[in-house]
């Protein structure tokens, strides 16, 4: 069945979360744009509480006992939209959640779940991260040179090598006993098979932030260098199946690239979120500035601006509609590897165009620190890098629309 | 609660209407493209399929049904298109006069006409919406009902009325006092007079001629009143319906293309520059589709409930559908190179043909 | 120096070729259109009769005795970006010159350049084409497998295959008495290396025309398949030195691909002819509807039409002055490669867009055909096509801008 | 005749201005941005080189150096934007007000003021044209000079304008009558309130502050007076030059960073997205640069002949070097991926700087 239909539950989150957008997080918007490296813990103190009150409300999945109950995708990509409508620096400082935990319900055994997850819900906010990528990113078939060496006489794995580009690593290793996903092969030799997931939780010695990245925006969210150095972790954080844990197959890396399944569209929404603000703002500011945008004209009797907004309105609903697409798979249970890249590239180029234009249509004033558009704009952008660069989701969603593999299509 | 997959009964309709399209429309596309003839035999089993009464029975069912009914016609008008534009059109023509009947009509006008089309006759029924202004717009015609008695005066020129040359009865449209209303006339009533066959950089399969309207006088039983909001959303989602499906086939033509076709030792579709076209192609297909579905789905509960949007949602889907049609087949052209731009292979006819998602609202409403 | 200043003969010429185009082109667009297959003769012959009076306006370079006078490239920009402002499928059948004849002098020896190209001011109008295309293209370095073998007892080349996409190839070969300079491999094995353009006369046995296409756009133009079946020529219808043109040498087919040089810009000013039709013709109609186009407004006071007619004026002008670089360089005798491809994939896509939005923009007057709007819609696409797709156009132009050779930029 | 290499005398101009932006402009670029502070020594040394005066001196030559003369300008500001666009325009702020005198000064008026600012002091002459409108157009200010005898009084409040903090004297743009005119005003005089430093998306090495003017008196010898066509065609091909000069930094970084970088066992650079990206922006620099030129060219006509198309080409130069800025520094950014996006490198500083090549008009004038 094709339904559009929103329910009450939704509507009623929905009516919720825009209150902490508008009430606290957007003034404050401009503070920790221009504080890089402050914490907005006000923010990560609240949101803790709500979200341990509504508890359905969390951006993790609820683990009870053994048993896990998976988020519902559609209704968490529409709270990150509006938590990104708010201001998505901010956002991304959410507690009881983030890239780790989804990794870790993507591919953990359920003992993995409750164990690392359990520490979500608890009393202080705790972060997570993941860490993939690495400056020198080598050939494909070993793409990670992060390397996992397991001592047998110990039982533990040891990791060494060095991650960039690590969202909210500070905060899940140094401000918070919070953990980190790394990525790391246990067998060069195999390329991809090779590669597992590690958790590496806060306090672990061997593991250090070497580096605060300054960026070009979501300024408030900390990004990290995270250096390994004979770090060792039991045998039990290696994420999945026991089976698999030891040795090389390609099994291993397909569950870890499924967290991108779960988290490209929520990466969509969290851009179409920026987008939404952008098109929000730039129509208020029109609009008190007496500029009427019609809807239903044909293209021959609009303005240079309605046709703008009108493209804007349009693209932004595209893009959202094949996010939540690719969410609904996900709670679904189908598969969805090519919607996800497919929401993800078009969110990340959407709301880079629209914020761009929005700045653009709004000449002096959209330039102006004086209003968050220029913020947007800033902001916008990561969402056509990060969980895979525009380049990358077309490469994805293109081998599954033509059926090649890696080495058919590079 | 969101879901984003056809009931199987609709998969059924979707499988029915795909089977006509691929094995009978499509291979005789061409030709009519290239005769101007349209080939009636298959419009004539394309109508028989029933489509024509699809997406007409909102009114009856419960609320459920109701949105999936209104689904149907998008849905069938979406594969309609990929087998081939003209003939959707065609098949889809009845409409032209039955869905704004069966929106706005009295119960006696529904009596009179509904019961009648549904039979299926091949080109009785049409209708004269557009005229030839560069910005043409139906909510500010030209063409003017005025009122005299128990009479309406009908005065203008129509362009592209589908089948004026067989016509029996055509609805027309007209500016009465500024607001768009539609007539019920005859075709052979005084100053009806049909001009020739319009020739159209596509759609050739298809129809069109010049409409003059002198002084028509249409008994006042015969006026359409009301807002024509719905009708105009109707329109605007089968346009964009045809226009997903038509880029589909533009894709999936390009697509087989590029994997069979060898350049410089490897595949066509091996290549970045073809790869990521085809990716976007495809994404822009499926993200107009959902906004398309999104827009039939809020007009089933535009009638009782005003308006929540379907509105707005049709207009952005047929923006997109528009711009999607042109940018599809324009990239399948260019994936097919040299073999695209001749007239061996469908693209050319496609493009030629997509060009009238943005220009031509006012051929289809179903 | 740089200047932009046009000397009083371009002028001149300008004024007469225009006036061609308007009286001797328009008039007949719509006709050869509607009747594919049929040629021009009054336009040929008219052509033919002014060409040989105005001599410099030629086509071709002008053969005196030894010597070669090479157009000016620059003047024969603005003449085809005229002629084909008139009608580019009509421009297609002016005689006296067309590919073949590029290639001819820009590979050819000084004799050959004599003997070939000497017809073409002769009496009766000829035509010449160039055979590329193969239907099956294989690998890059096999891409031609038209073969060419050499009978040393006859002093002959020997040539099989089959050649797609010919343009004029029927008036080169079957209507009047021209030349097609197919390529062709002396030895498959040499890939590149072994291509070579050989000059087959009309009337020479075992060449034919096989097959007429019929096309969206460019009817006026004939477009063949052409099918050698041992098909004979001596020795020196071989393009170039002979030192190269017994064995595979590079060298062979750098020369063969340096008539791209000279084309690509000609084939570029051709596309802006059409551009440039459909944006007069729209302003036009805009203009009669009562629309008046501001220049010098911002974006944000503009109608969306006046943004449209902007983007296409500046894209228009920008393209072709572009254009006139490359054509210039070549007047200069300077390398032009990069810019031939980059003013060649411009103009392709200029053309496409201007023409595609100029019908889009007059909704129902724009698709009718009382009009030429939709015919030019249909005559621009090619551009984007023959001489190069944009894509190849691309790939040409990143590998000199990378410095990267074919082997590192596929 | 068409001829599009620039003369020897030209093109050592173009060496001397790239040396200094690839060796002192760039290198203090990154810390200007981050300081808000100018790095005052650099501008210096930049002022030095004599390029106020470039452009200046248009009146003397003959007709074919007068051309060169007016390219000089272009091709200057292209290379130093090259370097770093805040750094250019605060290098050629002088000629915000200088320009403007030179080509509609009154005799007495270029005497007093032309000779003073070749000296080349650091920030004493400004111009205050900008107002904080979404739709700002330098046709139609809100500022507004009223005639009052042998005075003007300009009342209204004037945004962006550059190191107002320090100036002695500004060029202060207002409606007369509805027409667009400008006037000298000293800093100093009763009525000019000089609000605080504004902060802005880029260019933050540049210092800008609002400025308001209420009933400030201005003698009637200081209105510049005539028709202001030159001066929005120099403003606008100077934005088109440094937007390509800026879009070519772009390009030349995610070149080398491309050709550099290797991923998935090749360099980024062999992959065809990546490549025809490189290509597509290389020609839309080459284009826009060419019609930039050509601008410029046909403004050191315009003096004598009248309009000749000067106007018109500089705005579409501008048009398109404003999306040229965007779409180039957007892309580089993309090449650079998540390496773009940190304040390490560069490209993330232009593609802030580059927006305002559409949305700042009026910080420049050469």
């Amino acid at each position: 069945m094709i339904s559009f239909e929103e329910s009450e539950t939704l509507k009623k989150l929905q009516a919720v979360v825009r209150e902490v957008a508008i009430q606290r997080m957007r003034p404050i918007s401009r503070y920790f744009d221009e504080h890089e490296g402050e914490i907005p813990w006000d923010y990560v103190a609240f949101m803790h509480e709500a979200m341990k009150t509504m508890g359905a409300a969390s951006l993790v999945p609820q683990v009870e006992g053994n048993k896990v109950q998976p988020p519902n995708y559609v209704m968490l990509a529409h709270t990150i939209e509006t938590l990104s409508w708010g201001d998505a620096g901010i956002y991304l400082c959410t507690p009881r959640g983030g890239l780790g935990a989804a990794a870790v319900e993507a591919n953990g055994t359920a003992e993995q779940r409750d164990k690392f997850l359990g520490r979500l819900s608890g009393d202080k906010p705790v972060f997570t991260a993941m860490a993939i990528t690495e400056a020198q990113a080598g050939s494909e078939n070993s793409a990670i040179q992060c390397r996992a060496v397991f001592d047998a006489q110990s039982q533990e794995w040891v990791l060494n090598g060095e991650k960039i580009f690590v969202t909210a690593g500070h905060k899940a290793l140094v401000d918070t006993p919070g953990f980190v996903v790394v990525w790391a092969t246990i067998d060069p030799e195999a390329g991809r098979a090779g590669i597992r997931s590690f958790v590496i939780e806060a306090g672990t010695r061997g593991i250090q932030v070497t580096r605060q990245d300054k960026k070009l925006g979501i300024r408030a969210s900390d990004t990290v260098t995270l250096t390994l150095q004979e770090c060792r972790v039991p045998a039990n954080h290696l994420l999945g199946e026991v089976k698999l844990a030891g040795k090389a197959s390609p099994k291993g890396f397909k569950g870890a690239m499924q967290t991108f399944n779960v988290t490209r569209p929520l990466v969509a929404a969290s851009a179409l979120g920026i987008a939404r603000a952008a098109l929000d703002e730039m129509t208020r500011l029109l609009t008190e500035s007496g500029v009427e945008i019609r809807v239903g004209m044909p293209r021959q009797k609009m303005s240079y601006v309605e046709g703008e907004v009108i493209d804007m309105q349009r693209t932004l609903r595209a893009a959202w509609l094949l996010t939540l697409k690719a969410a609904w798979l996900s709670d679904e249970g189908q598969p969805n590897a090519l919607e996800a890249a497919m929401c993800k590239l078009m969110a990340g180029e959407v709301v880079t165009r629209v914020t761009q234009k929005a700045v653009e249509i709004l000449g002096p004033v959209g330039y102006s620190r004086t209003y968050l558009l220029e913020k947007w704009l800033r902001d916008a952008k990561i969402n056509d890098i990060y969980e895979g660069t525009g380049q990358i989701n077309r490469l994805v969603a293109a081998r599954l629309l033509l059926g090649y593999r890696g080495s058919e299509l590079r | 609660m969101y879901s984003f997959q056809p009931s199987p009964e609709q998969h059924r309709l979707i499988e029915t209407v795909r089977r006509f399209a691929a094995q009978e429309l499509r291979p005789a596309a061409r030709a009519a493209d290239e005769s101007g003839e349209w080939p009636s035999a298959v419009i004539q089993r394309g109508m028989q399929l029933g489509l024509t009464q699809v997406g007409l029975t909102d009114a009856d069912g419960d609320g459920d049904s109701r949105e999936q009914t209104a689904l149907n016609g998008t849905l069938a008008a979406e594969v309609l298109a990929y087998g081939d534009l003209a003939g959707a059109l065609a098949i889809l023509m009845p409409n032209l006069f039955a869905v704004p009947v069966a929106i706005l009509g009295s119960d006696v006008q529904k009596a009179e006409f509904l019961a009648d089309i549904s039979i299926g006759d091949e080109a009785e029924y049409t209708a004269a919406l557009i005229e030839l202004d560069w910005d043409f717009d139906a909510c500010a015609l030209k063409t003017t009902a005025i009122r005299d008695g128990d009479h309406y005066l009908l005065t203008g020129v129509k362009a592209y009325v589908p089948a004026a040359d067989k016509a029996r009865t055509m609805l027309v449209y007209a500016a009465l006092e500024g607001e768009t209303q539609a007539f019920i006339v005859e075709a052979e009533a005084e100053g009806v007079v049909v001009g020739a066959r319009q020739k159209l950089l596509g759609l050739n399969g298809f129809p069109l001629f010049g409409v003059e309207l002198k002084d028509v006088r249409v008994d006042k039983s015969k006026r359409l009143d009301g807002d024509f909001g719905l009708v105009w959303a109707r329109m605007q989602t089968t346009w964009a319906a045809m226009g997903v499906g038509l880029a589909q086939a533009a894709f999936d033509y390009a697509r087989d293309y590029a994997k069979e076709r060898e350049v410089f030792g490897s595949k066509v579709a091996q290549k970045q520059s073809i790869a990521f076209m085809l990716a976007e192609m495809a994404t822009e297909i499926e993200a107009i589709r959902l906004v398309t579905w999104q827009a039939a789905w809020q007009a089933a509960w535009q009638l009782d409930e005003g308006d929540i949007g379907a509105g707005h949602t049709a207009y952005l889907a047929h923006m997109g559908a528009g711009e999607l049609a042109m940018r599809g087949t324009d990239r399948a052209v260019q994936i097919l190179g040299g073999h695209g731009y001749v007239r061996e292979h469908p693209v050319e006819m496609w493009m030629r043909n997509g060009r009238a998602i943005a220009s031509l609202t006012g051929l289809a409403v179903v």
